[in-house]
């Protein structure tokens, strides 16, 4: 049961620089660009701007327009036409500039993208990345904080991962380029300034597996993305007051990994999902769903989601009340009966 | 200024009287009708005519056999002949096509087996023939969707140096969907060697064009996109031929995207599940069964001594098996696996899928068990 | 507790007369149209043609052009002009064809109609009705079976709602058109055809209140749409082997009534969730999750999804494998350990 | 045949060249150039001035309080007052206007105090000004999405024998979504009495318009749908408001909706967060700048002997008193509830969110008896 946990870096071959996930990201569109000359990036702003998030900076410069350019600003026409060039045999790259922007491209996503390779039997499959910085925390007006991956991860077909640290940025970025198979690939927006020591190319663990990053026996913090910082923080905080909190990083949304979070609920008997989407409906609930089917009989208490409200995404000055925070997290987590 | 003013096409309106080469009576045209392009010779001609026969006859045959019950749902293409089979004649085989539900007879006519093109209305599974060896998406449904793909695989091949060419087929209805103009749009900004063809049969589903656009033809909005258009006797398999051709020729040698409207009708309802009497009269269906694209190239030929009675009888012969042999696969029951389900969602297999595949086994063994229990 | 139990029919005033569901839609239509001039109807076919399943059959002459007419076939123009026609203070119901097709209206959907209300403090409402004939099981090609109710019930700010009898389907959609906010209302196709003796105007439970429509002791089954008919049909042959079933039907996807819900459950300390959609990210995660959540300790077994398996909605002549068959319901039940 | 063609309306392309009535140097402009406009008369020239010395001194004081901190994010309009202020100052108090983010300087010509408009932009609420109140929609983001709901009211109204005109600014960016189309295509066939001002500022963020479109113009896009499209010199306010005002009133009067473009530029970058310098070169900016809409029309008025000295003073010490308030009210800090978070998401209150705002109340609660305690 070790073999997802924490040692997931590959060894550094050379002395490791400080990355941003930002950065890891950016590296790790270059790497793949050169690698394999398939791989095109585009999408609105990502060439001389490098990107609104600047995930793009100096690619076009380097590849030229035929490998990375300014599509014209249709989201719908971007996928319609990744679908286009990953029958055709492309792998493209392209973003969305926030996840409310993804929006107009619902049906290409559902109604295609997902439904591709099932429609086909296998005989027409495409291997393209749509990368979506997501979330919120980062005083975004009205339409760039919201959280989309109940959507995709409600629709089949769809591979939906996202890094919630810089190494993992780059690894499961190139791994999602690789795959054969539509990836959605969730940025979140919060943490592309946080800063890790990295030599690349770094390989973390399989995207599709989840990751115990702190080890506890008392509870396991199940979160993603921008809410792993927050887990761990609460961790740190409740071992100050002798709680024992494990931490899982789900990565991979859909697939879920059920068998390295089993591990951990088995070992710990609770269970709490934290995310900063709405709660009613979000991803949480077919986590909090499924840890219960599958460790009914495992669980000291119900699985908690610690979530957004059920409202839309706050304005800048309010979004700190939305947000799941360490302390609402560990509030949550004394709702339960403890008999320790 | 950074308009990028070289970048810009010539702006022209489409002629608004549509383009024809062969009037309804079955006379060539000339003049400024034919918008300065020729009648194809009479060889190509025949060989349209034999396309066409064969795809009508096969499109009766698959609407007898739903309303037989052997299809799930059938649209049919009865009237549009020219539009259909003229149209993807104007392309090669190593050219892409991107049809909608309504184009099983261009399929028919790129090669496609009758049960393989079928799949789909018969209910088996969603898309039945192979799309690499055929060059063929599949059969789009949510309109507009597939003249995207269209554009993004044409941009593909262009970013390859591959002179190939992709055409798509979209309907007057269709027109109307964000996705058409992104499409129309991506095409022309990246100069995408792509060919549009819409076909105008005046009705989605129910609603007619006067309720879908005021535009004068539908080859107008080539305009706000700097694409030529051409608004085409959709009736005449000679002008659809001769205009798609030039636009496809156009496309490969670097030209872009051109845009084209056929002005045709749907003789059959939208699909068997139509009631078509609630939106039309017959009498409009009258009016255009006697403008019918096969009978105005026959009448041609004929008078023009290139379409002998024995070639006519040969080509209704080539016709009849075709039709034969789709009622033959249709009555066939296709053997299905229903665990297939499971096996090309994903490439990499998931775990809690295949226990939801190993659950479904289980219950078709035990069904298996009972029935022979039964037995 | 028996507020929301099965007599939600008002005594009926003259002879019930058979009618379909389709048909009770139709004559909630009409009376809505005349009783408020504010109420108009549009969509693709709705006009001559009735709709592609007749809901709205006859209405155009009864009203004429200026009350019910075809739109241009564009989906996100349709919810859009809605979105402006209710700022005005219309009543706009209009209809997408099939689930899959209101996905170009995605855009519309989640980042106006949820949010105007809340964006303006309620300065601004949209009483608007979505109409989505909805689910399988009609022997439909690729695109006409899908199940979106994920997408919608995780978007704060609408209300989802579902009937699955006639009585319903009239009483909650003059409800939904009388609703100063935007409601998404679904209509399983499968059940249009499903009659009933009626003698409209009905009256039923409000809509956003589920109902117990069949008491049982020992499981409560959580149905909603096509699947209530499903549960019944599980409830009787259960019955015949001595299992006690009680089974609710949802009606209000959003809100949950976790009051109905909870009484039911906490009787019987045994629940399942039956739906169409795929189990993954579905609709009955959020019932899973906030069951569990509220009557854990009240709970015997972990609650079940019984729902369709996660891929993409099968071919006609598949779909029978993939929906929850009374069978396979009573199966799924089998899986729990009873200790009676 | 079912084609509706009393319907049709006439077909025409836009002049390529924009329609200017006065020219960069102040001086009125005669001859085809004007699309056949009249100048305005000078009362209205001055009142436009006024208004956009205005609006120009309030938008480069909300960006010099934007650089502060007081602000979360600001798009400017620098440079676009022609367009900004000629459009909005041709509909009256009874229409409905439809913005989007950038277009704060016409809800403040609309009448709409500052600190309203930017409750949204300084992070207090999504939308700050009271809809109704000024017959005045949200500044939309997702993009091209107002359009559609412009078109849907003025539908309704016109339903309601209600003579009003609704108008809708976009980008030239936007033109390229789907829901642009659509919007267009439904007030066309609707005939809805709309007005769709393209603001074509050359850039979407830092896309040139190059990579936007290939048409010759934005306005050309009109002809696709069958109506009345215009190309505007967009620098030039009395043009644009001539042309929007003959656009509202055929409106009014039952004529339909109309496709403006106006061809400005955008001086400042695309909100506080952007870097122009990494997509244009400081020299185009520098060549706009010396076609400013404002300075234009001063030299005109001023050539006329219809702005003294005096009335530019006082429209100048208007201009900063708009900015002193503008300054106060945006650097007090608004009291906000976080409760108000669960009052607006519903009209019927719904019990899990009760239970949730009693939650934040509660923390809320706990954190005040804290901060209490610690003081
Ligand atoms: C996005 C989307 N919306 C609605 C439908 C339902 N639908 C199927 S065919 C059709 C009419 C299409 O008309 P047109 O584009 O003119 O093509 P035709 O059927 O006449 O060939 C409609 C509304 C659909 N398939 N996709
Ligand atoms: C649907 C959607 N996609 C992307 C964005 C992100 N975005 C905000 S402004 C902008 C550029 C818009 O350009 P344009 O329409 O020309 O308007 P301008 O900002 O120049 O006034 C983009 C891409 C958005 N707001 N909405
Ligand atoms: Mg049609
Ligand atoms: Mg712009």
């Amino acid at each position: 049961m070790t073999a997802t946990t924490t040692e997931h870096v590959t060894p550094a071959a050379s002395a490791p620089t400080q990355l941003t996930m930002a950065g890891a990201l950016n590296a790790a569109l270059r790497d793949a660009m050169a690698d394999d000359d398939r791989v095109v990036v585009y999408g609105e702003d990502v060439g001389p701007l490098g990107g609104v998030f600047r995930v793009t900076d100096g690619l076009q410069s380097q590849f030229g327009e035929d490998r990375i350019w300014d599509s014209p600003l249709a989201e719908s026409g971007i996928i319609g036409t990744a679908v286009g060039m990953a029958m055709y045999g492309m792998r493209p790259v392209v973003e969305m500039q926030f996840d409310a922007f993804s929006y107009p491209a619902f049906e290409q996503m559902v109604s295609h993208v997902a439904k591709m390779r099932n429609r086909t039997k296998g005989r027409m499959t495409l291997p393209m990345v749509v990368r979506i910085p997501c979330a919120g925390a980062i005083g975004g007006v009205e339409h760039h904080s919201d959280s989309s991956e109940a959507y995709w991860t409600a629709t089949p077909g769809l591979t939906v991962v996202m890094p919630s640290n810089p190494a993992d940025a780059y690894s499961m970025l190139r791994e999602a380029i690789d795959s054969d198979d539509p990836v959605v690939f969730m940025e979140p927006k919060s943490r592309y300034w946080s800063k890790a020591p990295l030599t690349l190319p770094v390989t973390t663990a399989p995207m599709d597996r989840a990751v115990v990053v702190r080890e506890g026996t008392e509870v396991s913090l199940l979160a993603y993305g921008p809410t792993v910082r927050t887990a761990l923080e609460a961790a740190d905080a409740a071992e100050s007051e002798g709680l024992s909190i494990e931490v899982v990083d789900l990565r991979s949304l859909s697939p879920f990994d059920d068998e390295t979070v089993g591990a951990s609920v088995r070992k710990t008997s609770r269970a709490a999902v934290i995310h900063e989407a709405a709660q009613f409906g979000g991803y949480g609930a077919e986590v909090a769903a499924r840890v219960t089917e599958r460790n009914f009989h495992h669980l000291a208490a119900p699985v908690l989601r610690i979530a957004g409200f059920d409202i839309p995404y706050p304005s800048p000055k309010l979004e700190e009340h939305h947000l799941p925070t360490p302390d609402r997290v560990l509030a949550a987590l004394d709702t339960w009966e403890w008999d320790r | 200024m950074s308009l990028n003013v070289e970048h810009r096409s010539v702006r022209a309106l489409p002629s608004e009287k549509p383009i024809r080469l062969l009037d309804n009576a079955g006379h060539a045209v000339h003049g400024s009708a034919t918008g300065g392009f020729d009648l194809p010779d009479a060889e190509t001609l025949l060989e349209l005519y034999r396309r066409m026969v064969v795809a009508r006859r096969f499109d009766v045959q698959v609407t007898a056999l739903t309303k037989q019950g052997r299809l799930a749902t059938y649209p049919s293409a009865y009237g549009q002949e020219a539009c259909e089979i003229g149209a993807i004649s104007a392309i090669e085989a190593r050219d892409w096509f991107f049809p909608t539900y309504r184009d099983s007879i261009a399929l028919l006519t790129r090669g496609i087996e009758p049960g393989d093109i079928l799949q789909s209305f018969r209910g088996d599974w969603h898309n039945g023939y192979d799309q690499h060896a055929h060059r063929c998406a599949s059969q789009a449904t949510p309109l507009a969707t597939q003249a995207l793909h269209a554009v993004g695989l044409a941009h593909a091949a262009r970013l390859r140096q591959d002179p190939i060419v992709t055409m798509t087929y979209l309907g007057d209805g269709a027109t109307s969907e964000g996705d058409a103009h992104e499409a129309f749009n991506f095409a022309a900004v990246w100069q995408t060697p792509t060919v549009f063809l819409v076909q105008n049969n005046q009705f989605a589903i129910s609603v007619p064009l006067s309720r879908q656009t005021r535009a004068a033809t539908l080859a107008d909005k080539a305009v706000g996109y700097g694409m030529p258009g051409f608004h085409v006797d959709g009736n005449d398999v000679a002008a659809v031929y001769s205009v798609t051709r030039a636009a496809v020729e156009r496309a490969r040698s670097g030209g872009g995207p051109t845009l084209i409207e056929g002005l045709t009708y749907r003789i059959e309802a939208h699909t068997n599940s139509d009631d078509p009497t609630r939106y039309r009269h017959a009498r409009d269906v009258e009016h255009w069964k006697r403008r019918d694209p096969i009978e105005r190239l026959e009448k041609y030929l004929v008078s023009e001594g290139a379409l002998s009675e024995d070639v006519r009888t040969e080509i209704a012969d080539a016709a009849e098996s075709v039709a034969a042999h789709t009622r033959e696969v249709m009555t066939t029951e296709a053997e299905l696996d229903p665990l297939e389900l499971f096996d090309h969602v994903y490439g990499r297999p998931r775990a809690a899928l295949l226990e939801q595949r190993a659950r479904l086994e289980a219950e078709l063994a035990d069904a298996a068990t009972d029935a022979g229990a039964a037995r």
